[in-house]
């Protein structure tokens, strides 16, 4: 079927209107997953943007058309632990699945989701990755990159943006041995619809996917340019499209060709004061990173 | 104190926000230039690119004119209608 | 004391206009307080700001019920949010618009300001930012701050640019008298 | 049919929750909780117990995983003990704004630092205000009936709110005695099962679980949430009667008397010690001092009307506190029985402290507490600052 | 030279913080607190301040850094809200034990859920127990005036505890006015350095942090950490003296009376809300009522002398809680107040609560509250359970 | 210099008397460490067995010569950051280390290690490995390799040991990309006091070493079995000793020809009980570790 | 009441031992309650348990300060512990000892029931496990709990061989008054 | 209360725990067995192997007695002195 047909033939699970700011490819991200994921789905937004959008709703009002609930910035995966426990416990399959940004993924619920991991929970746990708290006015995360302005690491004299590189959470959590582990991208929608199908299917172990977003607000960028800006993003190398199907690495997105990676960082604000010498480390840390999945996915094929 | 139904907060009816009227203009496609390849589909942040019976097209209600569809159409058919 | 309530739409610069005014106040010698409403609005949903000025320290900490002056910065706000709701009697609007024809204008409001800011804004920065045109015409309509002091504050914040904003505003602000108010200085 | 058994206070516990047939259990190990968790695991692995436990990797995710399973709809149990409540205090509170009936058992253990792991209600006292219902036991007996109680309290459709039994460390979680162990099936028909139609996250009845709420609506919560408090209070005693009738035992509700009728001078005590007190107090009877003693079960929701009728025109009292308040320089249970009594006339009251971090409360103790309250009696004066009994047997 | 600048009341903390020149600052944004660590990284980033800015991944590890930090002999300083400070529980009561005289400013939010980031002490007080101080402030100079004094209350070496500054989100948090800064100087030479020797990590002078404690032992720390506290009760007024003489502003130490003299009838009240009670009281006067208020601003230790004084020989008294007790059925500084009290005779005390989750409390309400206590004066009748003042404006 | 010269050289840093048992290899470990690591070091010790044994001390006494502490099980990571940091700013250079167990590092303080890595903070983090929480009795870690019995894994009808396999948490840490990352057995002294030595030197980041202990107690073997327990688990290919020396892999003790693993599960009595099928399960697991770890070496030595 | 104080080291079941008293205890009809000392020694430190029997239900959850009966599982205790410390006058020491010659027994016992436990070990279990022989000498000695009870949960826990031990500590037991005493039953 | 100089709880005494009366009996080194391969020295926990101008001995105040150093001497060089 087309990819348009078959789309179509999905409802959209959100509310018409949430209140994500104009051009953002993370209310792209959760329509379209949960479109995929359908009406038996339980659904967890913590703290951040989607959830500060409304997207759980507002008084007494709920975002979606299927059930969703804030779980604290720290604890989702546990707390869908418990939930699909129960269901397991009473026979019925049902999807549970986190949508968390960054913060709540890779920083404050990072052990929760660790944990589950471990215990091969079969929870479908998706994170956002806009490399910041945007939510709160675009802090540092875990996940922001090198050399990033963020609120909280500002750029001035004595400082010149984030000082450490990403922690390269895809990666960490395939070493987990997760029974599915896949990177994605909103400007690759084949490839990303095809990753939510594949982790529907999946009931022998925890599913991670890990959408590399931005943010128009955050990242200073016009909010037309969403897309353009990860698809630059994949082209450079610097969001590598993957995945790991019960320990087996596979290359989904070859970028046999990168563009270069200041195409990528000239185009938005955050990066706009970077240094030479940063602009260097952020292409070694790329090159590494590349040749070291490659080679994965060459051996462990 | 506002009461509810609810003896803790549970919300059941679908809240409805008018994201529509924050866009400046209407956003429209050409169905002429229109080559179909879904692009304003798949990217639309709101999902407001509707496929019907082979055919694109906006629904304005909750556009928000962020201008993706836009950018992203390869065949310029998609624009703002800003005349007055 | 005079109350103030600012509207517009997140990303517009609400929230520092009413900072602005705060900060002249305090700078003529005066108190000065104001706080944002903070909903969770991202860039394009409504939102409003509190300001109260007096001689006296200012002690409630709350919203502004009954303002003496809504300051609307967005026009088409008006279609979705009862920007006059609790005026004082005899209270000032000062607002964002090309004419004043067609907003419905409750009696409690007796004098308006208005000024065309979106197209001055196109004009000025090429874009719409509006805000900085709209607190110039505030400062001119209320006379509760002094131009002075608004646009050393606005200066520092937003530079040069936004100076020939404000002073196009404070120049081209239409201030009528309406429901029979009587425009006192 | 009921059979003798000789349990430790995990044991019993861990015996009661089983007999309630808690659908989730995740539970984190920490001294003196952790043989409970290990009792629970060995009935599940034998097959005794069908429940599903979830190995969490911390008490927060503990928590976390029950506060899950009990929005899809799960009866839910666990247990910790001093750090392991203070790590999972987020989730912890959240459970009773959500109102989830979830029954925990704090095991309770005093609060580093210093490094300790001896038994004490510091940590339970401590969150005593995040909304949770609070009952504090004296023997095995009673950690495993209360345990039966609890899951009928907590699910009742007037509370609905979660529950602690806290009981000792070590003088209960360790110590062993003879237990009564009711029949399964008569516990069976004792609860009812859970059905929770209030919050429930289920693809069949969609709903959202704590959208973005405004202060007017946040206050109404606020309100049913201690109407709810109130009506536990009902609630307790029903169950307490009920369970009596059935079983056998009765506990009185939400407080204790004993030899209140005719008593002047009255000890107040929780947990554990209350045991060396009755002692005391028997042993000042018998010299004709005439003293009673008043046990309080239930400290969330506070008893204050009963705790006003109990305590009304006696001549002084002492509040037995193993644990402390520091901003007050006394123990925390003498500060709500002041705040309870403050329409009383005020008498003579002492705040005792003593027994923290496994020191024991002796009988000795107890009956110098009680001179000491005849003593302030007699010359009127009024302690603000913690009495310390401190036991110097053994040394 | 002071200098008047237009602050918010999370800038104003940054910058008396700033003053004082924290070693290591760690802190984990969440709303309203954000904008206060985002100000101290940006001085940071300009080189205004030379503090070590740690960035940890939760609340849990800024105070564990904090933690750690101040154990190897460091200033420190750190701000959270809510949830923040719920997730830090564990360290937070343990930095407390632990003698570390961390500063940390709670800016004030409602606790979830519901899924709010409103206003309210409601977290703060809930931990109150944890052994820290814990001062509440009404407006933005407080704010910055406080944040320069709590390092010196918290490292004097009688007192040797951490403290919290309590601000009220939004209503201070992000309200902006004219703040008086002092001079870099004057506030250097008002306090002295921090050069702990209690308890320090140094290879030169090698110690044991923590040993495992007996509870004979334990029970002397905790002695100690109460008389710790009694003598905040002493430093915190000398340093408010201290900082009067110098700096020009008065806050009265403990408590803060408002047209007490005189007053039959009383409110007392917390943090930002007192504002608009002092506005209600100017009004009541101008009737004739002869009403006063008492702002508490040190809840933790509990100014029990200082409240004694100022309620005695009152007709009744209102206590303005933007808070709940859920076991009470009031809010928690109103029972606090009946602790206190217990042993003046007792006169009709209304527990009033609201200004929940973001709701004002607007002076409409406070004339109400006045009212409401005249009435019960009249009457005589005693409230138990909250009155609920609830703000209709702009509904 | 002889090996018994060099470690003679150095002083026992831990009191003479602590009360780990009789045969303790973590006991071992800890003292070798903290001899290499010497007088200028402050160390942490969780909750925990070597808590647990009085290394820390006991009432007003202390258990160690160098300044030793207990963190919480839950925030050794963050605590060491803040300490470090400080000795930082004022200019001395003071070994900030954590000899912490397999509970507190791969459970419950993972967080706050994550954390500490990604910033790269200069701590050296020793985990001690002995697959369970012994302090406590022997539960379940996420340590705790798949079929071992355990007091929460116990052995019944409707149980056969833990259900998951082991966190792979040496290859997570390494994933993190911090400056270096080791696994050492004490049976393997020179190599583990050669990386202890290293550990030493690095200032550039994160240091993690990851021990594999045993446990006469907890695992079920008679106290002088201690050594060779752990030798047959590295002979085994069970406890693979590599290390990842700013992002370069290497084997540092290459199995060419492994024992076979039964003759390390059946030398316990944590084990006794295993299927087949477990024992099948447990031998494809250490294949393909195995298998891709030398292929990290040789791709990314 | 009867007051009992177990000493032990990690790992001899002197913890276990309290427990089958107690169970002994509640069997016969009477009441029991025992626990630990809870200190952190592994496997070799000095442990101990306390135990109580009574014809009434045990209110207090205190340790034994005033024991009428101190069981020392490990003679080598004897050089660390003060294992005689609170005993109450005429309480009985049951011990595992080749002999008492070298034991400075204190005033207040006043019978003493020993037997070489360590010895009687190696014989039957080829390893030392001293617990269930002492055990069967403390039944004999005190005669508080019965034989049946503490036998039929010897056995349930450790199975036959103890069986074996306890009886040889029962039928081998060296029962003597000491410092004036009056064997009493 | 037991008092001390602190404050808080620190310690600042080294703490002595004597270990050595755990084991049941000596442990010695034959030194005419031993070819000074150190396996002792580098497994023994309680660091009772002691390495003095060019022999190993064992110090008997800690040691407990584990038997691992006679376990892993492959001279047969340690040995329990059982005899009474
Ligand atoms: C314990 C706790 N600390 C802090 C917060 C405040 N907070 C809310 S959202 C957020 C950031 C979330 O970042 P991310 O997960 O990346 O989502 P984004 O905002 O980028 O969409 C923070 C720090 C919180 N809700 N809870
Ligand atoms: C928050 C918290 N939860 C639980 C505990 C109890 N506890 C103490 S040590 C320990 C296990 C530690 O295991 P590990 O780190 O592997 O060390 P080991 O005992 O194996 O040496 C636990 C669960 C605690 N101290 N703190
Ligand atoms: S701030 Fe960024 S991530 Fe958040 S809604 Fe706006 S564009 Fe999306
Ligand atoms: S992107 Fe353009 S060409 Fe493609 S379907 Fe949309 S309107 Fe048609
Ligand atoms: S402008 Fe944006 S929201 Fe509107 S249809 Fe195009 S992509 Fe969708
Ligand atoms: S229990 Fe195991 S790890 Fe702990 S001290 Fe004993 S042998 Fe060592
Ligand atoms: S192990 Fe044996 S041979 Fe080697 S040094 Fe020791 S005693 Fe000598
Ligand atoms: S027996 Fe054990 S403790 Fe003693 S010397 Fe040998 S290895 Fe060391
Ligand atoms: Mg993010
Ligand atoms: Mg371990």
């Amino acid at each position: 079927m087309k990819l348009a047909e078959r789309m179509s033939s999905y409802e959209d699970m959100v509310g018409p209107g949430i209140t994500a700011c104009s051009g953002c490819n993370v209310e792209l991200s959760m329509r379209t997953a949960l479109q995929i994921l359908g009406p038996n789905t339980i659904v967890a937004v913590p703290p951040g943007c989607m959830g500060g959008v409304q997207s759980v709703g507002w008084a007494d009002k709920t975002g979606m058309k299927i059930p969703v609930f804030f779980p604290l910035l720290d604890n989702t995966a546990s707390m869908l632990s418990g939930i699909k426990k129960y269901y397991e416990r009473i026979g019925r399959d049902v999807n549970v699945v986190a949508f968390a940004g960054d913060g709540a993924s890779v920083d404050a619920g990072f052990q929760a989701l660790s944990g589950a991991a471990e215990r091969g929970d079969n929870i479908i746990y998706i994170c956002y990755d806009n490399e910041g708290y945007m939510n709160t006015g675009f802090q540092r995360s875990s996940s922001t990159s090198l050399g990033s302005w963020t609120s909280t690491t500002p750029v001035g004299d004595a400082s010149h943006g984030k000082s450490s590189h990403k922690k390269d959470m895809p990666m960490i959590m395939a070493m987990h041995d997760i029974a599915y582990m896949a990177t994605a991208s909103p400007a690759y929608m084949p490839d990303l619809i095809r990753k939510i199908e594949k982790a529907k299917t999946i009931k022998d172990g925890l599913v991670y996917i890990h959408i590399y977003n931005s943010c128009t607000t955050g990242w200073g960028y016009p909010s037309e340019k969403s897309i353009d800006i990860v698809r630059k993003g994949v082209k450079s190398r610097f969001m590598p499209i993957y995945e790991v199907d019960h320990g087996k690495f596979k290359l989904n997105v070859d970028i046999k060709d990168p563009i270069p990676l200041m195409d990528y960082l000239s185009s938005m604000k955050k990066y706009k004061h970077l240094s030479e010498q940063q602009i260097e480390e952020l292409q070694k840390y790329v090159d590494d990173k590349w040749k070291n999945l490659k080679t994965l996915c060459e051996v462990m094929g | 104190m506002t009461k509810t139904e609810f003896i803790c907060a549970v919300g059941k009816e679908l809240n409805i926000i008018n994201t529509g009227d924050w866009k400046m203009y209407p956003v429209v496609i050409d169905q002429e230039k229109c080559v179909k390849c879904s692009m304003c589909f798949q990217y639309c942040p709101t999902k407001s690119v509707k496929y019907v019976d082979g055919t694109y097209f906006i629904n304005p209600d909750f556009c928000k004119g962020c201008g993706v569809c836009i950018e992203e159409c390869r065949s310029n058919a998609i624009d703002f209608v800003k005349g007055e | 004391m005079k109350e103030i309530r600012i509207h517009g739409r997140g990303g517009q610069g609400a929230v520092t206009t009413s900072e602005i005014i705060v900060y002249a106040a305090v700078e003529d010698g005066k108190y000065g307080a104001c706080f944002p409403y903070f909903g969770f609005e991202k860039k394009g949903g409504p939102v409003s700001a509190f300001v109260r000025i007096d001689e006296n320290k200012i002690r409630e900490k709350n919203q502004v019920y009954n303002p003496n002056c809504v300051m609307v910065i967005d026009p088409t706000l008006l279609s979705s949010v009862d920007v006059f709701v609790g005026a004082k009697e005899e209270s000032i609007l000062v607002i964002n618009t090309k004419s004043i024809e067609d907003i419905e204008i409750p009696e409690n409001i007796t004098k308006v300001a208005y000024v065309d800011a979106n197209a001055a804004s196109m004009d000025i920065f090429g874009r719409l930012l509006p805000n900085t045109i709209v607190l110039g015409a505030f400062v001119k309509a209320t006379n509760w701050v002094s131009f002075d002091k608004v646009s050393e504050k606005t200066q520092a914040i937003w530079g040069p640019k936004n100076i020939e904003a404000l002073e196009y505003g404070y120049n081209n602000v239409v201030i009528v008298d309406v429901n029979g108010g009587v425009n006192r200085d | 049919m009921s059979k003798k058994q000789v349990l430790n206070g995990n044991h019993a516990a861990a015996i009661g929750a089983l007999l309630a047939k808690p659908d989730v259990v995740a539970a984190y190990p920490i001294t003196p909780q952790t043989p409970l968790v290990e009792y629970f695991s060995q009935y599940v692995a034998d097959g005794v117990m069908d429940s599903t436990i979830v190995e969490p990797e911390s008490e927060h995710s503990a928590m976390s995983v029950l506060t899950g399973a009990s929005l899809a709809g799960a009866r839910t149990f666990t247990a910790t003990s001093s750090q392991g409540l203070s790590l999972m205090f987020e989730p912890y509170f959240r459970a009773s704004t959500m109102r989830l009936p979830i029954v925990m058992n704090i095991v309770n253990r005093e609060m580093i630092s210093p490094q300790t792991v001896w038994g004490g209600p510091q940590d339970s006292l401590t969150v005593r205000d995040a909304g949770w219902l609070q009952i504090y036991v004296e023997d095995n007996q009673e950690i495993l009936d209360m345990n039966i109680q609890a899951f009928k309290i907590a699910e009742h459709k007037d509370v609905l709110l979660p529950i602690n039994i806290c009981y000792d460390g070590f003088y209960l979680s360790h110590m062993t005695e003879g237990v009564e162990v009711p029949d399964q099936e008569d516990v069976a028909n004792f609860i009812p099962p859970y059905k929770p139609t209030h919050v429930k996250l289920d693809p069949e009845t969609p709903m959202a679980v704590d959208p973005l709420t405004p202060g007017d609506y946040l206050q109404y919560y606020r309100e049913l949430h201690m109407e709810a408090m109130d009506n536990a209070k009902k609630v307790i005693k029903e169950v307490n009667d009920e369970f009596a009738a059935k079983f056998g035992r009765d506990y009185f509700g939400l407080v204790e008397p004993y030899k209140m009728e005719d008593a002047e001078y009255v000890l107040v005590t929780l947990g554990s010690l209350t045991g060396s007190a009755r002692i005391a107090v028997d042993l000042a009877r018998e010299k004709g001092v005439k003293v009673g003693l008043v046990k309080i079960r239930c400290l969330r929701p506070f008893p204050k009307d009963e705790i006003v009728e109990l305590l009304r025109d006696r001549k002084a009292i002492g509040v037995i506190d193993r644990n402390v308040s520091f901003g007050w320089h006394t123990g925390i249970v003498y500060q709500e029985i002041k705040s309870a009594t403050s329409t009383l006339e005020a008498v003579p009251t002492i705040p005792f402290v003593g027994g923290l971090g496994g020191e024991d409360l002796t009988t000795d103790l107890m009956s110098e507490a009680i001179e000491k309250v005849l003593e302030v009696a007699d010359n009127g004066s009024i302690e603000n600052k913690a009495y310390w009994l401190i036991n110097t047997k053994g040394r």
